[in-house]
């Protein structure tokens, strides 16, 4: 029988698994794509807290997460076009023009 | 039986595709493909969980709108590597590498100690029927705010995506 | 339903979509073809002589594209170009798992379920499962290290997404009208019949019982509560499918053959089989939602085995139940994809700007407009009834 | 109690807010005027169908329900629900409550359709006429709110409402900045009196929340009062001159702290101050706000509250005593005024102490008939002074008028009946009401020093009818003063402004009768119980039984009508026969009347004691040392100069651009809490 916290160590190394992917990777879409993991990690989470009180509640907040998450991406693909017509980049430490 | 197996194996690919999508430096198309894969095995661990309409939810979105979404940026940039340029901050990054090995290994042991029974669940649970009802009537201002950030999301994107913006 | 009743069920489904119905679609795409542009069709292939009105061309192309070359383009990713084909093909396959060709039978104790995976959430899975497709066309475009595939792959990739939105949408109507995205309890409440003219009786115009109120009847069909939906969602279906009229991923003027440019052989037959397929599936789907499925006209399920069982006993009964729904519902299906072959070939093709107008600017805002419009009206019959 | 749920009560103070609302939003975004007959259309008929639907549901009150069941409530929605305590936003329409809206629609939409005539011409402000309906309306609205308001809270919303409604109309002509300062003086007197209101509001509320009963509506009150009269608060020592120290009862102390506010709003020793200021708005607007209504709120606010005061003798008698003081106070200055509408002014605040004289020695129902005769005997004579100066092109010196009888007949008559009804000269309107009040006062026992009241308020009638008749004769009759060429063009005023006037009049003859007292009523027409009013309130105030024969009643009134004829006579020799003796008069009594002239420097010793010193203070002090060194220098300036410094040298530096470095200390920040926080760290 699989319990909780199974899966609460699955989403775990998820979490940690994106998070080491937007910390050490440089092309901004990865970024994008390890946020989405990090996301997803929430989910697995919530889905299995949802089953483990038996209610609804962590459902909808991953329903929330995915509407989130589509309109991040939508936006957040609009801006690295942007950035390649712009500056001719993808990497991310080549903009870092947001600062003092 | 059944279940373990299913279990296993889904959360080993995803785990093993996750890791996929960071370690593979020199595609970033496979990196995309290997979210689909993660994308596809956490559906299936979330039917797992009872959870069936946000499992197919998570194929439809996930896998069938935002990574096709990724695709389409990808092969419209025509980005056929992955990372380039040398690394600005390594030392920052092997740190940081470090801290997160070193908080999954500890995340195993701290989450088995807390251990719960699983409750029984009627067939009702996780149904596109219940979980509407949840969103529609407890939720419902939830539920708006998410069509109002859709909106804004589609024009956001609307603008940003203009070659030129008037 | 045990697992031991569904399983010879299910594989004679796959034998019927994979081995009879996409080999039948091209034969019937080349006659309906020759039929609308005045030509003869295929007639050429022959056996001893035997032609059989061009039914031999599909084991003829069979054989043709199997022992054709297979080739992979230099500079091409040689995994995801083996690999893009097949993941076209098999999402069409499988989403026809959830239509249900038949009701619910009891012969010899057992229940006989006539679908294959009878989910709660079912017109989901279609979705889902055919978004995935998009993968296969997209990889296949990029695989193939050519510019007018990749070309035809983004083009891919934008029209889903576009038309998905529009899909789901245009479908939600029907779920109000239902109350279930399960597809047998949509074939099981199509088989009711409802007065048009109830409403004057409802609004105490007319006594209960009015002899010209209770003649006209007609069938709960999707197509007759959801007209407007049914368009759509057939529209935004065959835009999913990639097909003409909205071939542009394809676009032989422009692109060559975009997606598939660098293909040949079995991996070519695959594409164009996992299109047919979809052709089918499509059909099947909107069978199941709009045109009642499997149930025939003013005939109910049990009345029609009521009826058989004084004659040839309850088993048998139910067994010619099902062979007559099961007839229903492939002809329904032929006749949904004949009326796609006529759209095929009648209509040219969109130009790019057109098929994202359509979609964005025409297919979604009416969708939307038929949400509302049956949320009023399901509202406003609720008070009638009440 | 019988609780009759009545939803069309919303819809009386409603359409006046809604005019309001109009013409106002209308005003602000489209930054023009409605047509002309638009605006009069939405102004005046707010108000008059507002007031078809008082008569009408007033008439359903009186006529439907037995005595004591005379209540009507309309619950709008919970405003505030905290543990036990609800404030209920609703309105209730009880006797009190049914005597008010209709002077407030009454006589208000008679001002309003004078003011269609009188602002017809106003040029002196752009879209004037508009914003003036929309101010007028929304006073309707605040006034009706205050008076229908079924709970303290309600009742001071509309309290503040009316305040800010004054505020804007005293300085409606705000270019001249005299009007501006007019009208701010009115706004702050007002607060200084507000807070003493909110005061009594809280500990009133205190001491029903400490008896169990959290609650501030009228009627829930009224039946819990009896658990809070016993209670006792001690004074601190300096308080040590106070008569009844060192306890007083709970409701003593919130009764007075009530009465400061009805003192503001109501024009009372010592906060009268801005009234007469409140002269420089239109003329319409001293009738409506600054005579009939608005100023009227205080002593609405003590019937309303009449079974607290009954149960504070000692706040009762401070009523009694300041509404006195005040009467006579007001008179002797209205004496010497040369300003037509400051003389009114003064007049009306010496009315106002006789309503708190009768509040005060608990004949609510007398303050109440007062307060209604007087709305309609004190509209009518501002209307017709504002009939006056309008004919003699805004000049309201009295001493430049004169024979005005001629020019403005009409104008005239009706005039002369108001001065006649304040006067009380019977059968008028005031006679009856200025006669209940000296019965109350002369039959208060239990009042210390009520033959003092009884005596002031003789003296004050015949000062009223004294300085009435001199306005009168000084501007009517003899020969005009004014210049040649003015006099040429004084003519009688139009329909739109005399048909009020004309109606007021009517009202302020007959307006008596219905509460005429019963040993009239016996005496005349043998009717036992005529005092309808008295008797149709009872239900709402706490009135206390005087029971005075009928023949010593007669021989009361006799003498009250005996000394205001002896004021009135005074008047007519010193002002109609020998106008010569008047500068003579004046020269002899000259320090007298320099003193009365100045209004006995309460303006200049209020400016000594109170305005320049705190003015002093505040500049040097508050602003100069607290705002601008302290606040400003150190606390804003200062923590932003820190902030600066401190991330300009230091924090800039971790702002590096690169995305990477912010994730690498958000992860460092997150694993170092969430180890803390599992404890293995």
């Amino acid at each position: 029988m699989i319990e909780a916290w199974e899966y609460q160590v699955v989403a775990g190394l998820l979490f940690m698994i994106g998070t080491l992917g937007v910390l050490v990777r440089r092309n901004v879409i990865v970024i994008v794509m390890c946020i989405e993991l990090m996301l997803n990690a929430a989910n697995l989470s919530l889905i299995a807290f949802s089953r483990q009180w038996g209610n609804h509640d962590g459902q909808i907040f991953v329903f929330m997460v995915i509407v989130v998450a589509a309109v991040e991406v939508a936006v957040g693909l609009a801006i690295i076009l942007r950035l390649v017509s712009n500056r001719d980049t993808v990497n991310i430490e080549d903009t870092s023009l947001l600062k003092w | 039986m059944t279940e373990q197996v299913i279990f296993y194996v889904s959360a080993f690919v995803a785990l093993i595709s996750a890791a996929g999508v960071v370690l593979n430096v020199r595609n970033t198309l496979y990196a995309a493909l290997c979210l689909v894969i993660t994308m596809l095995s956490l559906a299936v661990l979330f039917i797992l969980l009872n959870a069936e309409f946000i499992g197919v939810l998570q194929v439809m979105v996930y896998a069938g709108a935002i990574v096709v979404l990724f695709l389409f940026v990808i092969m419209l940039l025509n980005i056929r590597g992955g990372d380039m340029g040398a690394d600005r901050q390594p030392v920052l990054k092997v740190i940081g590498t470090l801290l997160i090995v070193g908080a999954s290994v500890k995340l195993v042991p701290l989450l088995s100690e807390s251990r719960r029974a699983w409750p029984e669940v009627g067939p009702e649970f996780g149904t596109v029927r219940a979980i509407g009802g949840t969103l529609y009537t407890d939720y419902l201002l939830a539920f708006e705010i998410a069509g109002v950030l859709l909106l804004a999301g589609i024009v956001g994107a609307v603008v940003m995506g203009k070659q030129r913006i008037d | 339903m045990e697992v031991g009743a569904y399983v010879p069920v299910a594989l004679f489904l796959f034998a019927v979509i994979a081995l009879v119905f996409a080999p039948l679609m091209t034969w019937v795409e080349r006659k309906q073809s020759a039929l609308m542009q005045d030509r003869i069709g295929a007639n050429r292939a022959d056996i001893l002589g035997i032609k059989a009105i061009g039914l031999l061309h599909p084991i003829a192309d069979a054989i043709k594209m199997i022992t054709k070359e297979d080739t992979v383009p230099d500079g091409g990713d040689r995994l995801l170009h083996t690999l893009a084909p097949i993941i076209a093909t098999v999402p069409a396959m499988i989403s026809f798992a959830v239509i249900p060709y038949g009701g619910s039978y009891q012969a010899w104790g057992a229940e006989w379920d006539l679908v294959v995976a009878d989910l709660d959430y079912g017109v989901l899975y279609i979705f889902a499962v055919a978004s995935l497709a998009t993968y296969g066309n997209v990889l296949a475009g990029w695989a193939s290290n050519n510019n007018w595939g990749m070309l035809g792959g983004i083009r891919v990739a934008a029209q889903m997404i576009s038309y998905e939105v529009a899909m789901g949408v245009s479908a939600v109507g029907v779920f109000m009208i239902f109350g279930t995205l399960r597809l047998t309890d949509m074939g099981f409440a199509q088989q009711e019949t409802f007065r048009l003219l109830g409403f004057v009786e409802h609004l105490g115009w007319v006594g209960a019982g009015t002899w010209w109120v209770e003649l006209i009847k007609i069938p709960m069909w999707g197509i007759f509560l959801q007209p407007l939906a049914f368009f759509l969602f057939l529209t935004a279906l065959m835009a999913e499918n990639k097909r003409a009229p909205f071939d542009i991923p394809e676009g032989e003027s422009e692109i060559i053959a975009g997606y598939f440019i660098e293909y040949s052989g079995m991996k070519f037959g695959l594409f164009y089989m996992g299109e047919w397929v979809e052709v089918v599936v499509i059909s099947g789907l909107m069978t199941a939602m709009f045109l009642g499925g499997w149930s025939i006209p003013y005939l109910p399920d049990d009345v029609l085995v009521e009826f058989l069982r004084h004659g040839v006993g309850l088993n048998m009964a139910n067994v010619l139940a099902m062979i007559a729904h099961v007839a229903t519902f492939f002809l329904k299906v032929i006749v949904l994809i004949w009326f796609q072959q006529l759209i095929r070939w009648s209509v040219p093709r969109f130009r790019y700007d057109q098929v994202m107008n359509l979609g964005w600017k025409i297919l979604l805002p009416l969708s939307l407009a038929n949400i509302v419009i049956t949320g009023l009206g399901i509202l406003i019959i609720g008070e009638i009834m009440n | 109690m019988l609780e009759h749920v009545n939803e069309t009560i919303r819809w009386i103070p409603l359409l006046p807010l809604m005019g309001a609302l109009v013409s106002g939003l209308w005003l602000i975004f489209a930054r023009q005027e409605l047509p002309r007959p638009l605006v009069i259309g939405l102004g005046c008929g707010a108000p008059m169908l507002s007031f078809a639907l008082s008569v009408r549901e007033v008439f359903r009150l009186a006529t439907a329900f037995p005595a004591g069941e005379r209540f009507f409530i309309d619950n709008l929605y919970t405003w505030i629900s905290a543990g036990d305590f609800h404030a209920e936003l609703s309105f209730l329409l009880d006797p009190l409550s049914a005597v008010m809206i209709l002077v407030v629609t009454g006589v208000g939409s008679l001002i309003h359709i004078y003011s269609v005539g009188y602002m017809r011409e106003d040029h002196r402000d752009d879209r004037g006429f508009q914003r003036f309906f929309c101010y007028l309306n929304l006073f309707t609205f605040a006034m009706l709110v205050l008076v229908l308001g079924d709970n303290l809270l309600v009742l001071f919303v509309g309290w503040e409402g009316v305040g800010l409604c004054s505020y804007l109309l005293i300085g409606f002509w705000y270019l001249d900045d005299h009007n501006a300062m007019c009208g701010q003086k009115a706004f702050i007197v007002n607060r200084i009196g507000d807070f003493g209101f909110l005061l009594g509001i809280f500990l009133l509320f205190w001491a029903f929340f400490e008896a169990g009963h959290p609650t501030i509506e009228f009627y829930a009150m009224r039946e819990h009062v009896g658990l809070v009269a016993e209670r006792t608060v001690t004074l601190p020592a300096w308080l040590g001159f106070l008569p009844g120290f060192p306890t007083w009862t709970l409701l003593t102390l919130a009764g007075l702290c009530l009465f400061v506010g009805a003192c503001g709003k109501s024009a009372q020793l010592p906060l009268y101050v801005w009234l007469p200021d409140a002269m420089a708005g239109p003329t319409p607007v001293s009738a409506l706000i600054h005579a009939a209504t608005m100023v009227t709120a205080g002593v609405y606010m003590v019937c309303r509250l009449s079974f607290v005061y009954s149960l504070a003798p000692g706040a009762s008698a401070t009523i009694a005593w300041v509404g006195g003081l005040t009467a006579i106070f007001a008179a002797t200055i209205a004496i010497c005024q040369k300003d037509i509408k400051k003389i009114l002014a003064y007049s009306t605040v010496s009315q106002l102490g006789y309503m708190f004289l009768a509040a005060g020695v608990g004949s609510y129902s007398a303050a109440m008939f007062h307060l209604m005769t007087h709305a309609f005997f004190k509209a009518l004579l501002f209307l017709g002074a504002g009939a006056v100066i309008f004919g003699m092109q805004h000049e309201q010196n009295i001493e430049k008028m004169g024979g005005l009888r001629r020019y403005m007949p009409w104008t005239h008559w009706t005039f002369l009946i108001g001065v006649l009804a304040i006067s009380g000269a019977p059968p008028l309107s005031g006679f009856f009401s200025k006669d209940e009040i000296l019965l109350g006062v002369y039959a208060a026992h239990a009042m210390p020093g009520h033959m003092a009241l009884w005596w002031i308020g003789l003296v004050t009638a015949g000062l009223t009818a004294f300085y009435m008749f001199r306005l009168y004769f000084l501007t009517f009759s003899g020969a005009s003063r004014a210049p040649m060429q003015l006099q040429t063009r004084i003519r009688e005023q139009p329909v739109v402004i005399l048909m009020p006037l004309f109606l007021l009049a009517g009202l302020a003859i007959v307006g008596g009768l219905v509460g005429l007292p019963d040993a009239y009523g016996e005496a005349l027409f043998s009717l036992p119980s005529s005092n309808s009013l008295h008797y149709f309130l009872d239900e709402s105030v706490v009135s206390a039984t005087h029971v005075v024969p009928p023949a010593r009643e007669f021989a009361l009134a006799g003498l009250a009508v005996l000394i205001a004829a002896g004021g009135a006579f005074f008047a007519v020799f010193l002002y109609y026969y020998r106008t010569d003796l008047v500068p003579r008069v004046t020269a002899a009594l000259r320090p007298l009347y320099q003193l009365v002239w100045r209004k006995y420097y309460v303006d200049e010793l209020y400016s000594l004691a109170v305005v320049r010193p705190l003015v002093r203070i505040s500049d040097a002090f508050l602003y100069r040392t607290i705002d601008v060194r302290m606040i400003d220098r150190l606390g804003v300036d200062g923590t932003a100069g820190f902030v600066r410094g401190v991330a300009d040298r230091g924090l800039k530096l971790v702002q590096t651009g690169l995305m990477q470095s912010y994730v690498f200390v958000m992860l460092l920040g997150s694993v170092l809490l969430i180890a803390y926080l599992v404890g293995g760290l």
